[in-house]
């Protein structure tokens, strides 16, 4: 393993002094783990925090600032936040109109908000994301996992909250967004964790994963690597069968890398979804395009398409100033 | 169960952890994201250091707080599991010292309780029910009988999660892929059931 | 190899169409070659043409808008653009007061540049870049490489041209952020060329090149692995002896990722680096950490630092709006 | 040297620098950055392309085209140069189609004054000035006995580069580990004046 690390235990509060230090906008503490907006809280204001393992890097810390989250928890990496860290950080922006929390669906982060929101001292209304439609919704598995979509449900919820919306609004449109979205992942390689040292798994020169998360778990599938061209095919096949798309509908499109994909790859991806898109009478309204909610150095993208209206997409034009994300501000 | 025992187990779980935390990480690279093993070493060597600074006269008193810290240590799905089985047994044994075996059947309920799964669904509860039940079976011939076979009982039932399909958890996002390989949450429970034996 | 790609004589023109797709608000030329700023030429105004081989993604193409660059023309991959590109480039940014071009020093790029500099309709001043200490300027080499200080130079030349300053006063200030900076880049693994086709170089588990540039060339030796905390001395070393720094001195900071290496690393050497900077008594104005000036994907960092005084902090801080930089707009 | 031996060359460049286009990439992957092989082959390819759509009845004018089309297509250092070189080559066949060995070293000064490397700094020059040399020292015995010697001289030039230390181009920034690798411009070179002896 070659990493830029001191010792694999403390990766994550090492980086964490490394955005407390980047980032004078924001006030980073160590002791509690978590990063919120310098002028947390803010009276009035419904606070938003959202956390999950660390190594999505820019989600959740780089989401934080005007326009987005308050808060970040980053729990160890691959691993939810604690409890404790989630409670540090509703405190901290809790401005008396209550606090959403965004939470991707797994097991752990699950649990560790949950019982973080037992027992917080202020309303709380709980979001859960969960786009990833290479996994079934049924019973048969712990549900749809949230991946790309946290950031479009961050960024408008983010929006609305920033205008004064109440507690029930701004959770009601961060279900809304994610209600909208559907996401779909492929892995070329698997990334290694500092505290394992070696890749999650081993991947032949010529094949793929199909359907993975950002855990550096396997995906659905193994399948054969191929063009660009079939790659799209196979990515916007299951997020359109998941959520179909009317011809004539918006959307909000994120070609969104996985750490160790170049961005040029991710401009070739976004040229082949788009033709499909069009094909399919679906209308690009926004689009982002980089490495947003990754999963280390893993080499991959995924693709996450959220249908959308006049409101959303006023929502998410608003300002934000983040140190992942930044317009009109 | 007294303090100095709880005190004891708490220890040798924790080394047990450490000793086999990266065939713990491997299991979970295997169907999870690799971070079991470090996972349960964190929080354990947390509770012992957090205990090493409480005074507390009870194994209730200590396995509650083995269990608080756990909580606040571990994150992840095992955290708040592991962490409400402990919490869960050391508030039975603050009522009772003598209901280890309630206590024990206490956490189960508390895992799954938070954690809805059944058994068959590829998880600790795996290896937790056959455990608690067969310590239930065993108390009247005394302490170290029954842990010993709660121990043997959690080990198989963690080799008997191998074939199959994760319902719960991250595993179950591989599908069929899951199967084939042992579940490392049973695999721990396993591990601390074996703790509990080699105090006897 | 493993790539997004359809076929690796396309993955530049491909990369193009999906950076026009996704963009709207760039005028992107697939015959031409060429990424322009949709407003341009603007009448009056100083245009600022840069461009280079493609694989630095963002750079140059994602430094294109309002207060940063009119146009870039990206070349092949690793290959400096040809002349036909920067002139026609040229043209199309030229409001009447002449174009700058930023050049980094690398022989192709001069070379082209200057052809296309001579059959140019219009004034054109070249700034070259050459901020990478890791290669002495000696008339023993080619001179120093340009690498990351070119973000430096292009948002701050960029602002002032964008306040509607004289060509030479354009010129001047990127020759100045130019010389004030200095650059050293560390690369755990070689890149992969989507032609090669297999990494650029073979590199033990336990070694790192050191003194590497952004095309997949080793670097200037090869050496042991070490912690974040070594390595960041390791870099630090070298800048600060090539631009000693007086007690006081304010800099901008880029931490730069090289395409392969996770933000959360990134975080940690930001963490490292800081720290031995305030040792140096040098106090940090601005920073940037992220992945800007890259080499595909290869696992790495540069260090870039700048001193600065006012006036530039004030062009730093004046509002930027491209796909990889933007704020205050 | 007429257009159909012009055209001729060009043609058999490219076919030699695709056959060898691994072999470029790889010398230049050592201490370059992998494209020499990729960059010749594009501009050669292209040129034959616009040959084809090209009436043109001397070889001035077929190679002036060549040089034009590589500066257009090739890009890097070895665009400029090698499209400098056959510009500079065909104006001087363009004033009189019988200065072969003028117009070579018409090339070689247009090489020099763009590029301003030196012998011996491991670039194409150290191939290209031998190879110069030599013809003119052999026109006399004609363009087959030239073209010969020429092709000799430039392949031993590019041999001579291995235990050179690179002080112009991209191989510079490596220092002494430039050293021990056969410089790619000059083994590009080198090909260039074997099709020109394979066309005698
Ligand atoms: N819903 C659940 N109920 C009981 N146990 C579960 C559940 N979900 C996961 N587990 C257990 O947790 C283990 C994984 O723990 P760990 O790797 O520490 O957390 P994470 O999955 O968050 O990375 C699984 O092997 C499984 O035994
Ligand atoms: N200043 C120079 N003068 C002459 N030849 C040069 C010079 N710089 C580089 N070269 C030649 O160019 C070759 C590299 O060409 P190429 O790989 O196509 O371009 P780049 O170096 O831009 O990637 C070198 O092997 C060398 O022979
Ligand atoms: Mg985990
Ligand atoms: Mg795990
Ligand atoms: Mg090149
Ligand atoms: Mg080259």
């Amino acid at each position: 393993m070659k990493k830029f690390i001191n010792d694999p235990d403390n990766v994550v509060r090492e980086a964490l002094a490394g955005m407390a230090a980047a980032h004078p906008e924001l006030r980073v503490d160590l002791d509690e783990q978590i990063i919120v907006r310098a002028d947390a809280p803010r009276p009035g204001k419904v606070g938003i925090v959202s956390g999950g393992g660390s190594g999505h890097e820019p989600l959740h810390g780089g989401f934080v600032g005007p326009g987005m989250l308050d808060a970040a928890c980053p729990g160890e990496i691959f691993t939810s936040p604690v409890p404790d860290q989630i409670l540090a950080a509703t405190r901290a922006v809790d401005g008396g109109a209550g606090v959403v929390h965004i939470v991707k669906n797994y097991t752990g982060d699950v649990m560790n908000f949950e019982l973080a929101a037992e027992d917080a001292e202020t309303e709380v209304e709980s979001v859960l994301v969960d786009d990833d439609v290479a996994v079934d919704g049924s019973t048969w598995t712990a549900g749809r996992r949230g991946t790309g979509a946290t950031l479009l449900v961050e960024k408008i919820a983010g929006a609305l909250a920033e205008e004064g919306a109440p507690l029930a609004a701004v959770a009601a449109v961060a279900r809304d967004v994610n209600a909208r979205s559907a996401s779909f992942a492929i892995a070329l390689t698997a990334g290694t964790t500092p505290a394992a040292g070696k890749p999650g798994f081993d991947l032949p020169e010529d094949e793929i994963e199909v359907g993975v998360g950002i855990h550096g778990e396997p995906g659905r599938a193994r399948e054969k690597l191929r063009p660009a061209r079939e790659l799209a095919a196979r990515i916007v096949e299951p997020v359109l069968a998941a959520k179909p798309l009317e011809p004539g509908s918006e959307v909000i499109v994120l070609v969104n890398g996985l750490g160790g994909t170049p961005l040029l790859e991710l401009y070739v991806m976004f040229d082949e979804i788009s033709r499909l898109l069009a094909a399919a009478g679906v209308r690009i309204a926004r689009s982002l395009v980089g490495n947003y909610v990754t999963s280390l150095d893993m080499a991959g993208m995924s693709l996450t398409v959220c249908r959308v209206d006049d409101e959303l997409l006023r929502l998410w034009d608003a300002p934000v100033r983040t140190a992942g994300l930044r317009w009109g501000a | 169960m007294d303090a100095a025992l709880a005190r004891a187990w708490v220890a040798a779980v924790a080394a047990s952890v450490t000793a086999h935390a990266a065939e713990l990480t491997d299991l979970d690279a295997a169907i999870g994201d690799g971070d079991h093993g470090v996972n349960l070493r964190r929080g354990f060597d947390a509770a012992v250091a957090a205990l090493a600074s409480f005074e507390a006269d009870s194994a209730g008193a200590v396995l509650t707080k083995t269990g608080t810290t756990l909580v606040s240590k571990v994150g992840g799905a095992s955290g708040p599991l592991y962490g409400s089985f402990f919490r869960a047994l050391g508030k039975t044994l603050s009522d009772d010292p003598d209901a280890f075996a309630d206590g024990l059947r206490a956490g189960l309920d508390a895992v799954v309780r938070l954690g809805k799964a059944e058994p068959g669904d590829k998880t600790m509860v795996d290896a937790l029910v056959p455990a608690v039940d067969a310590y239930a079976a065993a108390a009247p011939s005394g302490f170290a009988a029954a842990a010993t076979a709660a121990a043997g009982a959690a080990a198989d039932g963690a080799a008997a999660t191998t074939p199959l399909q994760a319902r719960k958890g991250r595993a179950s996002y591989l599908g069929e892929r899951s199967a084939g390989h042992q579940d490392p949450g049973a695999t721990s429970t396993a591990l601390i059931f074996a703790a509990l034996a080699g105090l006897g």
